[in-house]
C-alpha cells in the first residue's frame, strides 16, 4: 500500500495542493455553475500533459514566467487570459525554489488558521475532555441556513457534536460546489462557504454555553483531501473519513481512494482534526451479527493508514455500530459484547458508535426504546462518540422535534448511567467474553489471509462486504497518475508524512 | 429560509411552513392494506395532506395501529389568541414573605384540600407543606401564611366550613384524576356549595392539576389556576398581590 | 402483633368465614344495590350483641335449631325469614360440633377447588417455572366486558400476568359487590362474578398460547379478607396484600388490618395465590432516594406475617419500584443497586419490581426510554415480575395501544438481555455497593428503633412515609372486637396458623 | 360493550367507538400559555373534541413540542373502502419453483435496478439475490427465475435496454427514498422512457420500497408494488401468475 502512494498522485490530491496555496476561488460556468479554479488549473496542466510533474510545479512555472502574485495569477486564470498547462517552462531550478516556498508558506498559513482555532478552543469548556461519550446528531435539510437553525436546536439540547450530512450525489462530484447552498437531496452540499456559515454559528452558540462544539462533515468520495483542506481551513473538527468506504460502497478506484485519502488524512493530522471511520457500513448490506470479523479488521487498517499519515490514536475515532436484529434472542449481550471488545482492543480512540438503523421500522416509539439500549451500552463501555438514533430513522431525514426527542432520551442515560462502566465486571468464560473472543479470532484469521494476498487482491476478491473491486476499475480511475521522474512534491515532507 | 407567518401558524416539522405533524391511533380491525388504505383515507378526509402511513402493526387481539405522519396548511392565528396570564413575577420565598408581612401585616390564611374521590396529594403538598416542591419551600414553611391542608377525599361542605372557621382568605383545591372529566365536575362542585351558602365571594379561590389552566380556572369562577411544574412561591406570590388587591393597595 | 391477632376478630374475617361455608349469595336493598349474605348474617349476629362467640358458632346453631340445610337457611336469610342473631341457643357441644363439621367441609370443597385449578395448570406451560421475570399488566376501563378485550390483547402481546385495578372508592366499602359490574372509576369493581368472567377468558387465551395466565387482584381495604376468599375459589393466582398499606395509605384501623390480613394470608397459602406486597407506595410520597430504608423494613415485616401465616418464601412478591427522578446524576446506578440488592436479600421470592410512574410525565416517548430502562434494570437483576410501565403513564389510564407498546418494549429487552445476570458482576467496593450497603445499614437500624418501641408504636409515631396512625383510630375501627372466652373458630387450626 | 360501527369506523383508545387519537407536533414559538392555548384550539379547529394538552416542552431553539391527545366522531365507511390486493397465495419456493417448470416451461426472466439517485440497494438485493430475506431465498436461488440485478444509481435508459437485451419478462425497481416524493417522481420516469420507446406492454413492471403500496404501483401503470416485509416468494408468486395469464394459461 505504502508504495501505491509514493509512486501515484491522482487530480484530487493536485487540486488541493492549489487551494493549500490560497487558489479557492470559482469560475462561473453555463447554467451558473460555479467551477473551481483548483478544478481549471489542473485540467490544464492535465491537458498538456504536464500533471507528471505535479502542479505545484506549474504553478511556481507560471509565477516566476508571469512575474506576479498569486492573486494576479488567479485573477488571469478565471479571465481566461492564461492557461497554466502552456506558460514556458522556465530554469527547473528557480522554479523548485518558488514551489518550494510557495508550499513552506501555504502550510505555514494553514498551521496559523489552526493555532488560532485552538485559541477559540481554549476560552471554552471541552466536553471531549470532561466526558465520554460525546453526543453526534446529523442536521440534513438541504438548505445551510435551516440546518443553522437546527443545529443550534441540537447543541441547545445538548449535543456536543453537529455532523452536517451532505447531499447524496455529491461523493461522486469530482469538484467541490461553492457558496451557500440551499437545496440539496438528503443533505446540504459541502462547500467552503457553507462549512463557514456553520462554523460560525456553532462557534456562537458554544460561546454562550461556554463549551466547545464541534462540527463535522465527510472527507469521501472524489473529493476527498479537498475537503480535508477545506475542513481544516474552516475549523472543523472531524470528518468522516475511511479506508475502504470509497472503494466498496460508491465503486471508486482503489489507488484513488488510497492516495487521496493520504493526503486528507495528512492534513487532519496536521490540523487536529479526528478521522472517523466508516465500518458501520459492513453491518448495513449483512447480517450484523456476522460482519464482526470484517468490522475489527477494518478497524485494524484504518488504524495502520492513518498512522502512516502521521495520526495519533486520539485523532481516530474509528467506526462501529449497533446494527443487530433487536428480535435476536440475547441481541442486547452479543452487542454489548462487540462494544466492550472494541473498546479494550482500541483504549485511547475515541470510538465512534452508531445506533441501530437497519432494523428500524415506523414504529417510532420502539425505535425510541431499541436508541435507549444503544445510549446504554454506549456509555456503559466508554465509547468516544455516541451518533445518536433518531425515533423517525425509518421514515424521513430528523424533524427538528425527533433530535429533541434523541438528545433528551441520550441525556437521561448517559447521566443517570456516569460511571457504571467501572462499576461492573465481565465474566471470563461467559457468553459475552466468549462471543467477543469469537469475532476476534475471526478477524485475526481474516487479517492473516488479506497479508497473505495483499490488500488490493483482498479487495478485488470480495472480502470485504461481499463486493469485488478490480484495482484498475471504478470511478476517478482517470484521475490517477504515476507521479513522473521529476514530481515534485513537498508537501509530504513538510507534514510529516510516514510513507 | 421562509419566514414565520404568524396569522396561520402551523407546525414545523424540518422547514418553515412545512405543516408536519405525527399521529397514531388504532382502529379495531385486523392489519391489511384495506386498513392502511382505510386510515389514510380518514386522515385526509380529516383535512390533512401528504398523508405517509410509516407504520402498522397487529395489536394483541388483532386489531390494526398505525403511526402517520402528514402535513396540514390550517393553521391558527396567533396573534389573535386570547389567553389570561398569570402575571406574577417570580420572587424567592423570603422576598414574598417580607413583603407580605411589611404591607398586609399579617398571615395570609388557607386551607387546602382534594375534594371528591381524588387522593392524589402529592401536588396539593408540594404547594402547601412544609417540604415544597423541588427545592422551592411549601407555604407552611413561610411566615406569611397560616395553613391547613385537609388532606385527600374532602367533602366541599366540610372543606367550606373549615374555611369559614379558620377565618380563611383563600382555598386551594388540587384536582389530578380527570377521568370523564371529573376534575371538571368536582371544580363545579366546590363553586356550588359556595354560591348556595352565599359564599362566592368570601374566599380567594384557586385550584391546581396537571390538567387545570389557568384559563379553565377563570372559566370556571376561581381566581386562578395551577398546573405542571407550578411552583409554591407561585402560587404564594399569587396570594400576595391578590391579598394587596383586596384590601385595597393595589386595583 | 402474634398476639394482637389471637386475641382479635372482624367483621371482616367473620364475614369470610360464613362465605367459607358458601354464603356468597346477596340480596337486593333500595335502588337496586345487592347487599351479601354474610354481611346480613353477621349484622344479624352482631346486633343480637353475640359476635364474641364468632359467627360460625351462630350458623352452626341456627343449623342445628332449624334442623334444615344450609341452602335453606341462606333462603331463610335472604327472605328476611330468620334473623340468625336471635335464634335460640342449642347445646354448646353439638353446636360445636357441627361448626367443626362445616368448617371441615369448607376447607375440604376449597381445596378441591384448589386441586381442580391445579390440573388446568399443569396442561400449559408455566412462565413463572421457565424465566425471569413474568410481564405484568393492569387493565382498568371499569368494564369488565371491555377489560376482557384488554386482558386478551395484553395476553397476546406477551403479557404474563393481568391485573384487574379495583374501582377507587371500592377498598372502603365494607362489603363486596355482586356480578359482574359495567361502570366504574379508574378502574372496575372486585366481585367474585368479575373474578370469574376474568379467569374463564385468560384461561381461553391461555390455552390457545398454551401458557398458563396469571390473574391478579387486590386484597386491601375493608374487605380483604373476603376477597382472598373469592380469589381462591375463583382461581386468582396473586393478590395485592400488604401489612401497613391500608394502615398508612388509606387510613384504616391497624388492628382491623392486622387481623384481616393474618387470615387472608392463611387463606393465600393454602391456595397457592402469590401475595403481592405494597412498598412502591412509600416512593411516591416521599424522595425514592431517601426512602429506601423504609422499603426494605416493609419488606422484612411483610415477610415475617407472611410466615406467621404459613406462606412460603416462593409466594411472597415482594414489591419494590424504580421511582426515582430521572434527572438525577447516576439515577440509574442508583436503581440498580436497589434493585440488586433486594434480589440478593430475597433470593427466593418472586419479587415485585414497579416501572417508574412519579416522575412520568406527558412526554410519551421520554416515559418509554424511562420504562425501557426499568425493563432491562427488572430485567438484568433478576426480578420475578415487572410491573410493566405505560408511555401514558402520566396522562391517563392505559388505552389498548399503550399496553401494546409496553409489551414490545419489555419483551425486546428481556429477550435480548436473557442471561445477563449471570454475565456481570459487581465491584465491591463501588458506588453501587455502598449505595446498596448503607440502605441496609438504614434498614436494620429502623427495624432495631421499631423492635424497642414495637410495631404499633412505630406506626402511631410516623416511623413509616411520615403518616401517624393511632391503635384506635381509622376507618374500619368499630368493626374489631376482642373475641369472647367461647369464641369459636377452628379455621385457623385447620389452615395451619402458626399464631 | 358498544358494538363497533363498520360505516363509521373511527379510532380505538380503551372503549368501542372513543374516537381516541394522539398527535404530536412543534409550533416556531417558545412554550407559553399563550402557545398552548394556540395548540389547543388548532387541534379543535381540525375538528377534533376533548383536546387534552399532554404536554409541552422547549426543542432547542425554545420552540414549543406538543403531544396532545384528542378524539373524533369523523370516520371512515370501511365498508366501501376500495383497496386492490395483491391476491397471491403463499407457496413455498419448491412449490413454486415445480410449477414454473411445468406449467411456463422455462425460466422467468428478470431485470431489476434502483433507478435515479437512489443507491440503497438492500431491499432489491433481498428479493433478486441468492440470500433473500429472513429465510425466504431470492429468485437467484430458483431455477424457474433468470435473475439480473443492475445495482444501484441505474438510469431508465440503461434499465430498458438492458431488460430488452436479456429479453426479460419483467422490470423490478426499487424506490426507497421518498423525500420530496422523489419516489413517484422516478416512478413515472420509468414509465415514460417505456412509453417512448413504444413499450409500455413489452415487460410485467414491478416496483418495491417501503412507501409504495400496491394501489399506488398500480396507478402509475405498474403491475404490482411491494411494500414493507414483502418476501422474494412473494414476488416469485406473483410472476409466475402473471407468466401463465401472459401464456393464457389462465384468464
Ligand atoms: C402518585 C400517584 C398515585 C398515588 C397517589 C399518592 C398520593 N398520596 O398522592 C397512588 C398510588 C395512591 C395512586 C392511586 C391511584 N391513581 Co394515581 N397516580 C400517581 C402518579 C404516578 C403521580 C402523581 C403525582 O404525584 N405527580 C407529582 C405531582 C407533584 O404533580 P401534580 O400532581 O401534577 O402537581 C403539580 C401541579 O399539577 C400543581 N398542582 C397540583 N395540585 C395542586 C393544587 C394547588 C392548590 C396548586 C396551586 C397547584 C397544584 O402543582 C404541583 C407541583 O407542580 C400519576 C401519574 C403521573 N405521573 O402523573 C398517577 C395517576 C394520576 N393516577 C391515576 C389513577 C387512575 C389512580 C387510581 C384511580 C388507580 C386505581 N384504580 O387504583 C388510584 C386511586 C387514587 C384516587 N382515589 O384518586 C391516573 C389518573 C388518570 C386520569 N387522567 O384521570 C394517573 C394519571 C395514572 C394513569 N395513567 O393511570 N396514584
Ligand atoms: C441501510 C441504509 C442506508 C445504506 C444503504 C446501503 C445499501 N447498499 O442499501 C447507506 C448507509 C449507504 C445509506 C445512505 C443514504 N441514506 Co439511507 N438508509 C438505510 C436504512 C438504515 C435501512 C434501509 C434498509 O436497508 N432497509 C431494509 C430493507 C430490507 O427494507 P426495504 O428497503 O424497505 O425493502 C423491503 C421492502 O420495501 C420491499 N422492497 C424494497 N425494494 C424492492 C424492490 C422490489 C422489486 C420488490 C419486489 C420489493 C422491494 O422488499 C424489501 C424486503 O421486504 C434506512 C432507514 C430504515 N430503517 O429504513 C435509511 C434511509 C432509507 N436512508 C435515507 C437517506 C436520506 C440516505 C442518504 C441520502 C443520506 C445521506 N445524505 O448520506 C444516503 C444516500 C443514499 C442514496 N444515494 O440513496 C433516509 C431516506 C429518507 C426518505 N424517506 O427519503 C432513510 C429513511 C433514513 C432517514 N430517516 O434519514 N442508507
Ligand atoms: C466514510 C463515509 N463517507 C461517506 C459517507 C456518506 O455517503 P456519501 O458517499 O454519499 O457521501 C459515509 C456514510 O456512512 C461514510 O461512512
Ligand atoms: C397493597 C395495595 N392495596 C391496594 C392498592 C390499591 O388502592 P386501593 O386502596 O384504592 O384499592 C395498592 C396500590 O398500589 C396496593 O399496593
Amino acid at each position: 500500500m505504502a508504495s501505491l502512494v509514493r509512486e501515484h498522485s491522482t487530480v484530487g490530491v493536485e487540486r488541493t495542493y492549489l487551494r493549500l496555496l490560497g487558489l479557492n476561488s470559482a469560475k462561473e460556468q453555463d447554467e451558473g455553475l460555479l467551477y473551481p479554479t483548483s478544478n481549471l488549473v489542473v485540467d490544464q496542466v492535465e491537458r498538456a500533459g504536464r500533471l507528471e510533474e505535479g502542479s505545484l510545479y506549474w504553478i511556481a512555472n507560471a509565477l516566476l514566467a508571469r512575474n506576479c502574485s498569486l492573486g494576479d495569477l488567479e485573477a488571469a486564470v478565471l479571465a481566461g487570459k492564461v492557461d497554466i498547462g502552456t506558460v514556458a517552462a522556465e530554469p527547473r531550478a528557480a522554479v523548485l525554489k518558488m514551489g518550494t516556498r510557495l508550499a513552506r508558506e501555504a502550510v505555514g498559513a494553514l498551521r496559523a488558521r489552526v493555532k488560532s482555532r485552538a485559541k477559540i478552543k481554549k476560552g471554552l469548556k471541552d466536553p471531549a475532555k470532561l466526558k465520554r461519550p460525546l453526543l453526534y446528531q446529523i442536521v440534513a435539510t438541504g438548505n445551510i441556513y435551516e440546518d443553522v437553525l437546527q443545529a443550534k436546536s441540537a447543541v441547545l439540547d445538548g449535543i456536543e457534536i453537529v455532523a452536517v450530512i451532505r447531499s447524496t450525489a455529491q461523493s461522486l462530484l469530482d469538484y467541490i460546489p461553492q457558496g451557500a447552498t440551499t437545496e440539496g437531496f438528503g443533505g446540504t452540499y459541502a462547500t467552503q462557504e457553507n462549512f463557514r456559515i456553520m462554523r460560525e454559528a456553532l462557534d456562537e452558540v458554544g460561546a454562550q454555553q461556554k463549551k466547545y462544539i464541534r462540527l463535522t462533515n465527510y472527507a469521501s468520495g472524489l473529493c476527498m483531501a479537498e475537503i480535508s483542506l477545506l475542513a481544516s481551513i474552516e475549523g472543523l473538527d472531524c470528518l468522516l473519513n475511511d479506508a475502504m468506504y470509497g472503494i466498496l460502497f460508491r465503486d471508486i478506484n482503489p489507488i484513488r481512494t488510497l492516495v487521496d485519502q493520504h493526503f486528507s488524512r495528512l492534513l487532519c493530522a496536521q490540523s487536529g482534526i479526528w478521522i472517523m471511520t466508516g465500518e458501520d457500513n459492513y453491518m448495513k448490506t449483512t447480517d450484523a451479527v456476522k460482519s464482526g470479523d470484517s468490522v475489527l479488521a477494518s478497524e485494524f487498517i484504518n488504524e495502520r493508514t492513518a498512522l502512516n499519515a502521521g495520526l495519533p490514536t486520539s485523532q481516530m475515532a474509528l467506526g462501529h455500530a449497533m446494527e443487530m436484529n433487536p428480535q435476536y434472542d440475547k441481541v442486547i449481550l452479543m452487542e454489548l459484547a462487540r462494544a466492550q471488545m472494541t473498546r479494550q482492543i482500541f483504549p485511547d480512540s475515541p470510538l465512534k458508535y452508531m445506533c441501530n438503523t437497519k432494523y428500524k421500522t415506523g414504529d417510532i416509539f420502539m425505535s425510541n426504546v431499541v436508541d435507549a439500549v444503544f445510549n446504554l451500552l454506549g456509555a456503559f463501555t466508554n465509547q468516544g462518540v455516541l451518533l445518536l438514533g433518531m425515533p423517525t430513522e425509518a421514515v424521513h431525514t430528523p424533524w427538528l422535534s425527533d433530535r429533541s426527542m434523541s438528545a433528551r432520551n441520550a441525556q437521561y442515560i448517559v447521566n443517570g448511567s456516569a460511571g457504571m462502566g467501572s462499576e461492573l465486571g465481565y465474566r471470563s468464560d461467559g457468553f459475552i467474553a466468549t462471543f467477543a473472543q469469537n469475532v476476534l479470532d475471526d478477524a485475526v484469521r481474516l487479517l492473516e489471509k488479506i497479508e497473505k494476498i495483499g490488500f488490493l487482491k483482498a479487495i478485488e476478491r470480495g472480502y470485504f462486504a461481499d463486493v469485488k473491486r478490480p484495482t484498475s476499475g471504478g470511478k476517478g480511475a482517470k484521475g490517477v497518475f504515476k507521479m513522473g521522474p521529476k514530481y515534485f512534491n513537498p508537501f509530504y515532507e513538510m507534514m510529516g508524512s510516514r510513507i | 429560509m421562509n419566514e414565520i407567518d404568524f396569522n396561520n401558524l402551523v407546525p414545523y416539522g424540518d422547514t418553515t411552513g412545512d405543516g408536519a405533524l405525527q399521529l397514531s391511533f388504532t382502529f379495531p380491525v385486523e392489519p391489511s392494506p384495506k386498513a392502511q388504505e382505510a386510515a389514510a383515507q380518514m386522515v385526509r378526509d380529516w383535512g390533512f395532506s401528504d398523508v405517509k402511513v410509516a407504520h402498522m402493526s397487529s395489536v394483541g387481539v388483532g386489531y390494526a395501529f398505525f403511526v402517520i405522519f402528514c402535513r396540514t396548511l390550517k393553521g391558527i392565528n396567533f396573534e389573535k389568541v386570547q389567553v389570561p396570564e398569570l402575571t406574577g413575577q417570580r420572587l424567592n420565598y423570603k422576598e414574598i414573605d417580607k413583603r407580605i408581612l411589611e404591607e398586609i401585616g399579617r398571615p395570609i390564611r388557607v386551607v387546602g384540600a382534594n375534594t371528591g374521590f381524588d387522593a392524589h396529594t402529592v401536588g396539593l403538598d408540594a404547594i402547601l407543606n412544609m417540604k415544597g416542591f423541588d427545592g422551592d419551600v411549601g407555604l407552611e414553611r413561610y411566615k406569611g401564611f397560616y395553613t391547613v391542608n385537609m388532606g385527600s377525599q374532602v367533602l366541599p361542605a366540610e372543606l367550606i366550613d373549615r374555611a369559614l372557621k379558620e377565618k380563611a382568605d383563600a382555598i386551594l383545591i388540587s384536582k389530578i384524576v380527570t377521568q370523564k372529566d371529573i376534575h371538571i365536575a368536582d371544580m363545579k362542585d366546590v363553586i356550588l356549595h359556595l354560591r348556595k351558602r352565599g359564599l362566592e365571594k368570601r374566599f380567594i379561590l384557586i385550584v391546581g392539576g396537571p390538567r387545570v389552566t389557568h384559563k379553565l380556572a377563570l372559566e370556571m369562577g376561581y381566581d386562578a389556576g395551577f398546573s405542571i411544574g407550578s411552583y409554591p412561591s407561585d402560587v404564594a406570590y399569587f396570594l400576595y398581590e391578590r391579598m394587596r388587591e383586596r384590601i385595597g393597595k393595589k386595583k
